[in-house]
Formats: structure tokens, C-alpha cells, sequence
């Protein structure tokens, strides 16, 4: 049980001072504020907290004023919104979706059922700790937080990512382990989602110490592979061998 | 001993190699050898060149003799077939070899057809062109039949089509002799245009109709989707290039040389309203959209492409028919371009049945990753036929549209532009069921079609590429073959046309082009972060878990929206026309039997009396 | 007209597209909040969202195809604006016509059909049927007003009905002289801009945005400049055919946000067409009235 | 007291119901009939209603569990457009075997019912079309709703807590905010209200 504060997050984007690195800097402040002034929210309701959404997108609160814009897939988002309580046959389909989100991304546990299992605290289907099963960069507490809380939990996130602080993303694939060590608990050993997080992690440099351990060890076994189809020129070389199987 | 002579007897000695010797393995070098000799004879010979030997026939000299006109085309058949002969000679040839059909009669076919298309193209008179045709017709059969038992039934379906059209040509080529007292061409050029309105009516619907018969115009274009698709693989390629194309030589020569298009345009049936020439229009109009949305709704790779090759030849007859520079420029240049992008995308449809051996694009998909280069022909392929830069056929439409914008036939331009939208629509669907969206499971070992098939079909490419960058390599030709028929001859540069009222310099926009396509890949790859290849299951589904075994990619009912819409219109009208015709001939047929057969001898006895008596009261 | 100048242009005109192009997208969100009494977004927010998705850190391809799409999307775009001539500068308007132009318009939509073709996502062909579906509905429109624009000035060239139309002022405006083309060119261009009526290729709710739904990061940052170019493009047409093109910079950027400003203020308040009716609405009225148009252009 | 059926078809609905032995009818208002019988007169009954009174409705099956007598107790609620009366079938099935036959024959959505029943109860139903996995596909545990089943010691040892951090509680607290029961002393060993009752 890991609280949020003290998880080590090692970010790469704090250089030390000096000329070259200033311009590096700038960039980067200029990056983290174009992140945090455009937010893709992924219009996916989990649970029934959703309902506060669309009032704060409409005209009473206007999101779109603050650069958050609803976005269909999960390819295209950048903040997925967990409202409501989280059944674990949706958490299957909300692990899949946060996987299939292009990084920088960022959480959003709306509704206090995803801090700590709200009020279905005693149901046998419902998962109680998001955070254990996803990074979750930020909580909006409530019983449906209304809409002025919803906004004012995401002028924290933006605040947040401006500041560059919300690199919890990262955590998923530098703890990978962990988070698949509880999500096999709850699904048994041979759960598996298409999306390839080790290779990922190794294809950006995002390995951190913990990534591979028992539990991914476990996923390779039960695994069935994904590679993905390399464009390959399998030419019959020439001239072409009479024993090469046709 | 002209190079005419040299020309044709090497193609005599190819066909016969090819039956004598076809199946061994260096064959295929020596009539690509040969081919290509041809082809440097061909381009390097003076015009107009008459050939050697001739000989007499009741009374009138046959000769044969080759101008621009003929050497335009000429130049495409030798090309398609050198094509044709290589990718049938490679690995394809082997494994047909191997399935028990005979390949010696196939490369006696191809080189046969060969031979009797440049008989028809250097014809110097009638009865020359006429023994060209009935070669070419036949030589044509024997190529379609080869293909296995559905090949055979088509080109049976072929035969009635062609005999028809013989008996066509002939009548014109008897009638014309009582009228004008002479076969040779050059002089017919001056006594034709002479004759009545009624005469010069009669004489095209005779001649027009072979022609159409064999360029596949709209009544008439039933029997050729079948026959150009089940013929066995480089064949379908040589057949959808050039043989249509025989027709078009045909149409050249009459209505341009011989019935000249001022004289079609005072043929009129509604006093003035509607004359020949606008009814040549609408039917090559015609022919350009209905064959192109019927191919829209095909599932066989093949079907698809032969329909395309119709459609397109109502472009080039179109642009011939109109008659002014461009319109004519356009009309022939697209001749050279479709001769090769459609070889070029029939071979790479049968280099992908090679590997997988199906052309049903319900059963296909994603093979990109597998065989990236035929891929690549595919795709600059479907390109060119759909006629947009920067390949050849963008530079033969455009010229195209530019002459029906010039001469002011707004319903004629909206015809053309519908047959090209409706071909972008239906190559795509081409294109994406054989190679994009879901590779199944079955195909994920198959490998890139071997060397002997890829050669000939990225040279194809390449050609139509070239001829897109700088077309006026190609007009060079295009002009000669116009100053043959008597056309304005178009002024060109290399990068196509310069004219104040609107110019086309296809080496400017495709370069720009490029270094737009740079700039987008400058921008990709270098603003953008980095990518990672994902497997094609790691997809958005709505949360769903995609398996391999739930198959999504399917040809069928592919445009569905737009069929809704004109779903309705497909009545298949002009297959009902083909089968009360052939029901009406099955009729005809039985009655002349029966009267032949002497059934009911009685009633023929009473039927004689009586007209007998008639004739005595009446006199 | 040396070559240095030319070349100068050639690099100058997209970026000038662009920006224009930002700031359409702007006014398009700005009028649907106002439609919506929203606030609607501050001023840069366009840039903000492509400098974000190109700032991504990971992003998903589903092979080479996937990326030439997008590059075919953005680089074809970039090439037809150097044909468009703006105030000042004519790029290469003089060797392509208005009749290229209109083919090289369509490239960029046909790369990415094919990079979402392989995307293999069931999604995304339906999507592409749709958008193909709905190229055929505009663009037969589109080419007839193409004839009558070209038959009435006479040529294909764009500088020269650029200056058949300034030599009298707005007496000579193709809008003032063809009036009827010019409704069915803005109705016309109206279904080219795949905005709300005609959006049945990006329905979000049925089709998950139909081709993007595969594309995340620099391929949706793509799409998003792309969506600027197209904007401009289409406005810069209708402008150069009909409301006498660049006579200088500010009467003609008027001229632009006017002419875009009209479908972006009517698309807020449609529901959606079905692919069959956009064929049936677009191949109704705007065909009839450009063929009405061409005959009196004619006569 | 037993409440008088108003109109006369509630009558005649008395008069049928006589035709079952062991069945006990009790009006429970105007237009709502609890019927106790026997478990094998059930189908009878049914037959009967459906029949001859025009129950032609089977809105919902519910059951509960009595794990003091071992018994489910089952509950068919019958409604009729005709008689305008909502019958209440109870019966009683012994739980250990835990099997009763299927009416999917005599009502199509009863398939549904049982089979949802099947899975939070683990009553197995002879002759209904399904008695797989209905809503719980990612549950294999004992049947959920069994009163045996102590669901909140299942979630304790599967699941675990946020904890707290007292910080940020201590100044919402300043501010005057903050919660009143701990939440300490809300979960863990704390009497279940059902246990005294029986």
C-alpha cells in the first residue's frame, strides 16, 4: 500500500541549468503549456458519475473555455475520466482503453466509489483502490462531485501539468509490475490485454527497475503473442532452389 | 527486304517458335529478345514505310503499309506483349506448366496475336485490314479459351460476338468497293467523304458496328468482362491492354480518314439536332460511366478491372470523336497510358493470386506487410486509372476535359468526370480488400511474388510514372499518329501543354507535389515524437477484446450508403437485351430448320401452289 | 519571375495558408459556442492542440502505409495551396489550372484512405465508404461549376480569371455575373467541408469518428493541419472563382472569413445526413442549379 | 381481517383458486393476491391461471434465502389484463439439493429470471434453456446473494484501503470540515444486523 506522495517518480525532463539547456528549457515550458492548455477528454461514462460531465461541458460551464474538448477514442485523449464505481467487469474494458491512450496521460478518479469503493465499499464485484490498478494523477471526491467540483479538480491537473508535476503516466510502465501483480489477482494469471507495455516501454526508454518481476513473468507464460507484422520483402532469392518449398 | 517485311516475319517466327518450343525455359528470353528488336526496328523505321510483298485478289492489290496511326499502336501491342511474355515466362509459366495446362499454346497464342495486330495496323487497304481483323479475332478466341473450362464458355459467348462483327466489316468492305470502285485506303481517304448521307450512313453503322463489337462499346460489351478475366494470368494483361484497342484503330480509321467528322456531323437523324457524331458521343459517354459503376459493385479482382478496361475505352473514343487537338491528344494518349496501368494492375492482381490463390476480395486483406512491391504497382496502378497526378492518366483526361471545357459540352464533361469518380470509388475497393485492413491468418506466411513477376510489373509502372512526369515523351507519338489521320496536331513541351487559355506542366505540379509530400515528412518525422508498430488486434473496439478469429473486412455491399441510393438502377438491362437476342436467334434458328428438314412437307407444297397461283392472277 | 523568388513563394504560401487556417478553425468553434451560448476557446487554441498532439510522447502505427497516409494528407495540401494565388504571389497558378487544382485537392483525402485503410479498424473503412461516398455527392456539383467559371472567363488559368475579374471592379465578379453558379458553388463547398449536415464520414457517435479512429498524436496533429489547409483551401476557391480573388491582403482576408463564415454559421444546427441523402441533397439542387447556371452561362 | 374482493371477477378468481389442495389465499389489498402452496402444485396453479383467468403475464421470479429453516423460498408474481389482479405465488424448496423444474414452457421470460436466480442463489432449474454465467462473468466464487456468503470478509481479504494521510484531513478539520464516524470504526468487526434476529 503505497500512498501517493512518496511514489519515486524519476523524471527526465529537469535538466540541470547552463546555456544549451535553457533553450531545452524553454521548450519544454513551452510543451508543458500547450499540454496543459489543450485536454482531450475521453468521452467514456464508467459509471454514474458521468452525468456531471456533459453540464460541464455545456454551455452553464463551458470546458471548452479551459481547452478541454471530448474526443471519442482512446487513441486520440489525453485524461480518462473514471466516474463512478468501478465493477470489475468494467475495469477490464477502463485498463484496455488507459492502455490504448497515447502518453502523456493522465487520471481522473471522479466520484469517491474510485478512491476507496464509496459506498458499494461491500460489493464483491466492485474494485475499491483504482490507484492500485491504474496511475491515477487526481481524486474529485463526492457522491457525484457537481460540476464546479469537476472543473476546479481539472484547473488542478492543468495546474499540475504545467508545473510538470503529473508524470504519473510514466509510473505504468517504470511499476509495470505491481500494477499487473494486482490486476492478476483480481482477473486470475492468464489475463491479458492486445497492448504490448513491455515492448512499449522498451521501444521509449521507460523501463524503470520494477517493471519485469514475478508477474510479468507470469504474463509471458500465459501469454499469447502479439508481434506486430513487419513489412517484409520475403523474396524468393534468386535463382529460385528446386527443394525450396513452393 | 523493308524493315516492315523484317518486322512482320520476326513476329511469324516468334508465333511459330512459341508453338513449337513454348514450355522451354529459354523461350521466354529469346521472344523478349526478339521483341524488343521489334520494337527498336519499329521506332527507328521512316514513315510512311510500305511493306515488300503484296499480292493480287479479283483484279485489286493487297499491300501493306505502315504509317503514324499504325505505329502508335503497334508500339503499345509489341510493348504489352513483351510484358506479357516475361511474366508468363518466370515462375507463373512454370507453376501453369505444372497444373497441367499446356504452355507452348499459350505463348504460341500471345506471340500469334502478336502478329495478326501488326497485320491489321500496317493494313494498307481493305482487304489487308480485313485479314488483319478476322487474324486478330481469331487469335484473340484462341487466347481466351486457354484458360480452364469457365475461360472456354466465355470465349464461346465470344465467338457468335465476333463472327457478327466480321460479317459487319465485310458488308461495309463490299459495299464501299461497288461505291467507290477501289479498296486501297488512300484513295478511298478522297472518294468516300463524296458519297450520299445515306450511303455514308450505311457504311458506318456496318463497319461501326465491328468495331464496337470488338472495342467492347456499350451494347455490345457483355462478352468481353468474362472473356478478359478468366483468361489465364499475362493474357488477361495483353488482352485488357491493347487487343480492345484493335476496335479504336478501327473507329480512327473510318471515322476520322475515311467519313472525315465534318461529314458524320451532317448525318443526322432529328434534322441537324442529333447527328452521328453526338450519338458516337453519348454512347462513348455512356460507356465510360455504366461499365465503370458496374464494376463498382464486383467481388472478383478480375471482373473489377476487366469492367474498368471498358469504361476507359469510351474515353479514348470520346476524345478521338471530338476531334479538335487536344481531344484527340487526350483520346489517344490514353490508349498508351490505360495499356499500361491496367497490365500493370492485372499482373500484380494475378501476382497476388499466385501467393494466394484467390482473387476474391471477400477473402483477402492486409497483405501490405507481406508483398509490399505488388502492393506498390497496385497502388500507383489504381492511380493512373483513376486518372490523377502524378501518373499518365491524369495527363490523357485532363487533356480530355480540357477539350470538352474548350468546346462547350457541359452534360458530355459531367458524363467523364461521374466515370472518374465512380473508378476512384471502386479501386479503392480494390485496393483496400487485397492489401489494407485485416490480414487473416492463413495468409500471414505467403511471401512477396517472386523476381520474374515483379520485374515486368514495376517497368510497367515506372513507364506510366515517366509518361506522368513528362508526358510529352508520349505525345511525341501522339502527334504522329495524328498527322497520319489528318487531326490538328497538338502543341506540346515536355511537361504537357502550353496554351494561354490554360496550360498543364505536370513537371512543376508533381514536383510540387514531392516537395509537399517532403515537407509532410520533414513535419511527421521530425516534429513528431516517436511511433510504435502495433499488432493489428491492439485496436479500438469500444472497449471490446478483438480476437483473430472475428473477421471485420469485407467486400461485399462495400458502399452500402451509395447503394442504397442507386442499388435500383442496376436492372442488368443489357443482359436481358443479349438474351432476347439470342432467344429471337434460337427462334429464327428452329424455323429454317424445320423448313430445311422438310417437317411437314405438305404444307411447303401448299404454301408453293398457292403463292404460284398468285403470281399467275397478279401478272 | 526568377527562380529564388519563386521558390521563396513556394515555401511562404503554405505557411500564410496555415495560419489563415488556424485562425478559421478558431472562428468555426468560436461561432458553434456562440451558437451554443458557450465561451467557446481562447484565441490560440488551435495551435495549442497541434503543438500538444505533435508534442506526444508515444504514439500508435499500424505500419508504413499508416504513416505515408498522413504524410500524403498534410504534403498534398501543402502543394495545392502553391497553386492557389493569393495577393502578391501566384506560386505555380499559371502551369495548373483550376481543373488540376481540383484533382490535387483530392489526393490528400485519397492518402489517407489509404493509411486508414491500414489501420484494419472495421471503423475506419466504413468511414472511408462514407467519405468516398460523399466526395462523388460534391464534387459533381463542384465540376460543373468548374465548366461554367472556365467557360465564362474563357480560360483554366487562375491568374487570368483573377484579373477578368478585377478589371471592372465588383461589377465583374463572377458572383455578379453568374449568380446562380454561385449559390451552387457555395452550397457546393458548403458539402465539401465535411461540416455538420454532411459530417456522416466523422460521425462520432455511430462510427468513432470514422478515418480518425485510429489516429493519435502527430497523425491526429496531422489531421488537424490538414483540417486548416482544407478550410483555406476551399474558401481561397470559391474567393478566386467568384468574388474576384486577392486584390490585396485585407480585402481579400474579409473576403475568406465571410465566405466560411456563411456554412460554419448554418452547420451548428443541423443533426446529420445519411450517406444516401447526402448523394440525393447534393445531387438535387446544386446540380440543378449549376447545370441552370452553365445554360445561362452559355446562352 | 380478509379484505373482501371487490368486483366479481375477484370472486370468480376465488372460486378457481379452490380447485388447488393446500392453498392458502390471503388478500392483500384490492387487486393483490398472496398465495401460499405447496412447491409440486405450482405448475397446476399456473396452468390453472393462465388458463382460466388470463394470467398471461409473469412480470418477475424473486427468491429469498431462509438459512435458519434451509429453505428458498420462491416467489412468482402473475399479473392479468382481464382479472386486473397481481397473484403472488410463494412456495418453498428445501435448500440443500437446491433444484426446482423450469416454467420456461408455460413463460418465454422465464428464462431469464431463473437464470439469474441460478446465479446469485445457485438454484438449479430442470428445463430452463441456460443456466450459464448471466451477469457476473468475471465471478467464480460461491453464489454471491446466499445469506452464508459474507461478502464484506471476501472483499477484505481481496481488495485493500487508501489510507488516510492525517495531514490533509487535519487541516480540512481546521477549517471546521472533516468527517464525523471515523472510518475506522464504520468497517472492521462490527455485528451484523441479520445475525440477531434468528
Amino acid at each position: 500500500m503505497s500512498t501517493l506522495k512518496n511514489i519515486p517518480v524519476v523524471s527526465h525532463e529537469k535538466p540541470s541549468g547552463g546555456t544549451g539547456n535553457l533553450l531545452a528549457n524553454v521548450f519544454d515550458e513551452l510543451m508543458a503549456f500547450c499540454r496543459s492548455r489543450s485536454l482531450f477528454m475521453l468521452h467514456y461514462c464508467t459509471g454514474c458519475g458521468a452525468i456531471e460531465l456533459p453540464p460541464a461541458m455545456t454551455s452553464r460551464f463551458d470546458m471548452e473555455r479551459l481547452g478541454i474538448q471530448p474526443m471519442v477514442t482512446p487513441r486520440q485523449a489525453d485524461i480518462l475520466l473514471v466516474t463512478g464505481y468501478v465493477s470489475t467487469k468494467t475495469l477490464k474494458r477502463i485498463i484496455l482503453t488507459y492502455e490504448q491512450m497515447n502518453s502523456p496521460k493522465y487520471v481522473i478518479g471522479i466520484c469517491s466509489c474510485t478512491v476507496n469503493g464509496g459506498m458499494y465499499w461491500q460489493s464483491y464485484a466492485t474494485a475499491k483502490k483504482l490507484n492500485d490498478y491504474l496511475p491515477v494523477d487526481m481524486y474529485i471526491a463526492g457522491c457525484m462531485p457537481r460540476p464546479e467540483a469537476v472543473i476546479h479538480g481539472l484547473r488542478e491537473l492543468m495546474e499540475n501539468i504545467k508545473k510538470g508535476e503529473s508524470d504519473n503516466w510514466r509510473d505504468y510502465y517504470r511499476r509495470y509490475d505491481h500494477y499487473l501483480g494486482n490486476q492478476q489477482r483480481l482477473f486470475g494469471e492468464n489475463w491479458q490485454t492486445p497492448t504490448d507495455i513491455i515492448g512499449e516501454a522498451r521501444h521509449y526508454d521507460l523501463m524503470g527497475p520494477e517493471t519485469l518481476g514475478p508477474h510479468t513473468a507470469l504474463l509471458e507464460q500465459h501469454q499469447t503473442p502479439l508481434k506486430p507484422f513487419e513489412m517484409t520483402l520475403g523474396l524468393a532469392d534468386l535463382p529460385v532452389r528446386k527443394d525450396e518449398p513452393r | 527486304m523493308t524493315s516492315l517485311d523484317l518486322l512482320l516475319i520476326l513476329s511469324g517466327l516468334t508465333t511459330l517458335a512459341g508453338f513449337a518450343f513454348g514450355n522451354h525455359r529459354a523461350y521466354p528470353w529469346l521472344a523478349g529478345i526478339v521483341l524488343t528488336a521489334q520494337i527498336v526496328i519499329l521506332a527507328s523505321m521512316p514513315l510512311p514505310m510500305a511493306a515488300g510483298f503484296g499480292f493480287e485478289m479479283f483484279g485489286h492489290p493487297v499491300g501493306w503499309q505502315m504509317d503514324g496511326f499504325g505505329r502508335f499502336f503497334a508500339l503499345i501491342t509489341l510493348g504489352a506483349a513483351l510484358a506479357s511474355v516475361a511474366y508468363t515466362g518466370g515462375e507463373w509459366g512454370e507453376r501453369y506448366a505444372a497444373g497441367g495446362k499446356n504452355l507452348r499454346w499459350l505463348h504460341g497464342a500471345l506471340a500469334g496475336n502478336v502478329l495478326a495486330m501488326l497485320l491489321l495496323l500496317a493494313s494498307g487497304d481493305l482487304i489487308a485490314f480485313f485479314i488483319g481483323w478476322e487474324l486478330t479475332s481469331w487469335a484473340g478466341f484462341l487466347l481466351m479459351a486457354q484458360g480452364g473450362e469457365r475461360a472456354l464458355r466465355a470465349a464461346m459467348r465470344y465467338v457468335p460476338y465476333a463472327m457478327a462483327g466480321a460479317m459487319a466489316v465485310l458488308g461495309g468492305l463490299v459495299l464501299s468497293l461497288t461505291w467507290t470502285g477501289t479498296l486501297d485506303l488512300s484513295q478511298l481517304v478522297m472518294l468516300v467523304p463524296g458519297l450520299a448521307n445515306w450511303k455514308l450512313a450505311l457504311l458506318l453503322a456496318l463497319f461501326g458496328t465491328g468495331f464496337a463489337i470488338k472495342m467492347g462499346l456499350l451494347p455490345v460489351h457483355l462478352w468481353q468482362t468474362p472473356a478478359y478475366a478468366e483468361a489465364p494470368g499475362a493474357a488477361t494483361a495483353f488482352l485488357g491492354a491493347i487487343s480492345s484497342r484493335m476496335g479504336l484503330f478501327g473507329f480512327g480509321l473510318l471515322l476520322v480518314k475515311l467519313i472525315t467528322l465534318t461529314r458524320l456531323a451532317d448525318l443526322s437523324f432529328i434534322d441537324g439536332l442529333f447527328s452521328a457524331r453526338d450519338l458516337i458521343e453519348w454512347v462513348a459517354a455512356l460507356t465510360i460511366v455504366l461499365p465503370t459503376f458496374t464494376a463498382l459493385k464486383q467481388n472478383d479482382a478480375r471482373y473489377l478491372l476487366a469492367w474498368h478496361g471498358i469504361g476507359q475505352s469510351g474515353y479514348m473514343l470520346l476524345g478521338l470523336v471530338i476531334g479538335d487537338a487536344t481531344g484527340s491528344a487526350g483520346g489517344l494518349l490514353h490508349v498508351f497510358n490505360h495499356a499500361t496501368y491496367q497490365a500493370a494492375l492485372v499482373l500484380s492482381v494475378f501476382a497476388v493470386m499466385h501467393r494466394t490463390g484467390t482473387a476474391d476480395l471477400n477473402s483477402m486483406g492486409g497483405l501490405v506487410t507481406r508483398m509490399p512491391l505488388t502492393f506498390l504497382v497496385m497502388l500507383l496502378g489504381i492511380i493512373g486509372l483513376a486518372g490523377l497526378p502524378p501518373m499518365n492518366g491524369f495527363v490523357s483526361k485532363w487533356l480530355i476535359y480540357r477539350s470538352l471545357m474548350i468546346e462547350g459540352r457541359p452534360l458530355l464533361f459531367l458524363m467523364t468526370v461521374l466515370g472518374t469518380l465512380g473508378t476512384i470509388l471502386s479501386v479503392y475497393k480494390l485496393i483496400h480488400n487485397t492489401f489494407l485492413g485485416q490480414l487473416r491468418a492463413e495468409h500471414e506466411q505467403i511471401r512477396e511474388a517472386p523476381w520474374s513477376m515483379l520485374v515486368p510489373m514495376l517497368a510497367l509502372v515506372a513507364l506510366a510514372f515517366v509518361t506522368g512526369v513528362a508526358p510529352g515523351l508520349a505525345l511525341n507519338y501522339v502527334n504522329e499518329a495524328q498527322a497520319a489521320l489528318g487531326l490538328p496536331v497538338m502543341a506540346h513541351t515536355l511537361g504537357g501543354v502550353e496554351s494561354p487559355r490554360g496550360s498543364l506542366d505536370m513537371l512543376w505540379i508533381v514536383g510540387v507535389l514531392f516537395a509537399g509530400f517532403g515537407i509532410g515528412a520533414l513535419l511527421f518525422y521530425g516534429a513528431g515524437g516517436r511511433s510504435k508498430r502495433i499488432h493489428q488486434l491492439d485496436n479500438y473496439a469500444g472497449g471490446h477484446f478483438l480476437s483473430a478469429d472475428v473477421r471485420y473486412q469485407y467486400s461485399d455491399h462495400f458502399y452500402a450508403g451509395l447503394m442504397h441510393r442507386i442499388g435500383p438502377l442496376y436492372r442488368g438491362s443489357f443482359t436481358q437485351m443479349e438474351a432476347a437476342l439470342a432467344s429471337a436467334n434460337d427462334l429464327l434458328a428452329s424455323l429454317m430448320q424445320a423448313w430445311y428438314r422438310q417437317a411437314v412437307p405438305a404444307l411447303t407444297l401448299l404454301i408453293a401452289t398457292v403463292l404460284g397461283l398468285a403470281w399467275m392472277i397478279w401478272r | 519571375m526568377n527562380m529564388i523568388e519563386l521558390l521563396t513563394e513556394l515555401a511562404v504560401m503554405p505557411l500564410i495558408a496555415f495560419t489563415i487556417g488556424l485562425f478559421m478553425v478558431l472562428m468555426m468553434r468560436k461561432i458553434a459556442a456562440k451558437i451554443q451560448r458557450r465561451v467557446g476557446p481562447p484565441l490560440l487554441q488551435p495551435l495549442y492542440d497541434i503543438v500538444k498532439l505533435y508534442a506526444k510522447k508515444t504514439q500508435n502505427s499500424h505500419g508504413l502505409v499508416h504513416d505515408i497516409g498522413i504524410i500524403m494528407a498534410v504534403g498534398g495540401y501543402i502543394a495545392a495551396e502553391t497553386m492557389l494565388p493569393v495577393p502578391g504571389m501566384n506560386g505555380i497558378a499559371a502551369k495548373s489550372g483550376l481543373l488540376a487544382l481540383a484533382y490535387v485537392i483530392m489526393i490528400p483525402s485519397l492518402g489517407l484512405a489509404l493509411g486508414v485503410g491500414q489501420c484494419a479498424n472495421p471503423n475506419g473503412s466504413i468511414g472511408i465508404a462514407r467519405a468516398l461516398t460523399a466526395m462523388l455527392a460534391y464534387d459533381v456539383p463542384f465540376v460543373i461549376i468548374i465548366f461554367g467559371a472556365s467557360w465564362f472567363y474563357g480560360s483554366n488559368n487562375l491568374i487570368d480569371i483573377v484579373a477578368h475579374q478585377q478589371a471592372g471592379g465588383i461589377a465583374t465578379w463572377g458572383a455578379a455575373k453568374m449568380p446562380v453558379l454561385a449559390i451552387a458553388a457555395l452550397f457546393s463547398m458548403y458539402a465539401m467541408l465535411g461540416k455538420q449536415p454532411f459530417e456522416i464520414y466523422v460521425a462520432p457517435a455511430e462510427i468513432a469518428t470514422g478515418p480518425m479512429v485510429e489516429m493519435g498524436g502527430k497523425y491526429l496533429g496531422g489531421l488537424f493541419v490538414m483540417q486548416c489547409f482544407q478550410l483555406f483551401t476551399a474558401s481561397a476557391i470559391y474567393v478566386t472563382m467568384f468574388l474576384g480573388g486577392g486584390e490585396n491582403w485585407p480585402f481579400f482576408l474579409v473576403k475568406l472569413f465571410a465566405i466560411i463564415a456563411i456554412p460554419m454559421s448554418m452547420a451548428f444546427v443541423f443533426p446529420r445526413y445519411r450517406t444516401e441523402d447526402v448523394l440525393a441533397v447534393v445531387w438535387r439542387w446544386p446540380v440543378l442549379l449549376g447545370l441552370a447556371g452553365v445554360w445561362l452561362v452559355m446562352h | 381481517m380478509k379484505l373482501s374482493p371487490t368486483s366479481n371477477l375477484s370472486a370468480s378468481l376465488e372460486f378457481l383458486l379452490q380447485e388447488i389442495s393446500g392453498l392458502r389465499s390471503q388478500w392483500k389489498s384490492p387487486r393483490r393476491l398472496r398465495v401460499d402452496l405447496q412447491a409440486e402444485t405450482l405448475p397446476a396453479l399456473i396452468e390453472l391461471l393462465k388458463g382460466r383467468a388470463g394470467f398471461v403475464h409473469l412480470s418477475a421470479i424473486s427468491c429469498v434465502d431462509w438459512p435458519a429453516q434451509n429453505e428458498f423460498e420462491l416467489v412468482y408474481h402473475l399479473w392479468s389484463y382481464e382479472v386486473k389482479v397481481l397473484v403472488m405465488a410463494h412456495i418453498r424448496i428445501p435448500r440443500d439439493p437446491g433444484i426446482y423444474l423450469s416454467i420456461y414452457d408455460l413463460y418465454r421470460p422465464a428464462a431469464f429470471f431463473e437464470r439469474d436466480i441460478h446465479e446469485m442463489f445457485g438454484l438449479f432449474f430442470e428445463g430452463s434453456p441456460d443456466m450459464g454465467k448471466f451477469i457476473l462473468t468475471e465471478w467464480d466464487g460461491p453464489p454471491p446473494m446466499r445469506k452464508e456468503f459474507d461478502g464484506e470478509a471476501w472483499v477484505m481479504n481481496q481488495f485493500d484501503w487508501q489510507d488516510y494521510q492525517p495531514g490533509w484531513l487535519k487541516d480540512i478539520e481546521a477549517k471546521g470540515g472533516g468527517i464525523t464516524t471515523r472510518p475506522e470504526d464504520v468497517r472492521r468487526d462490527k455485528p451484523k444486523p441479520w445475525d440477531e434476529q434468528s
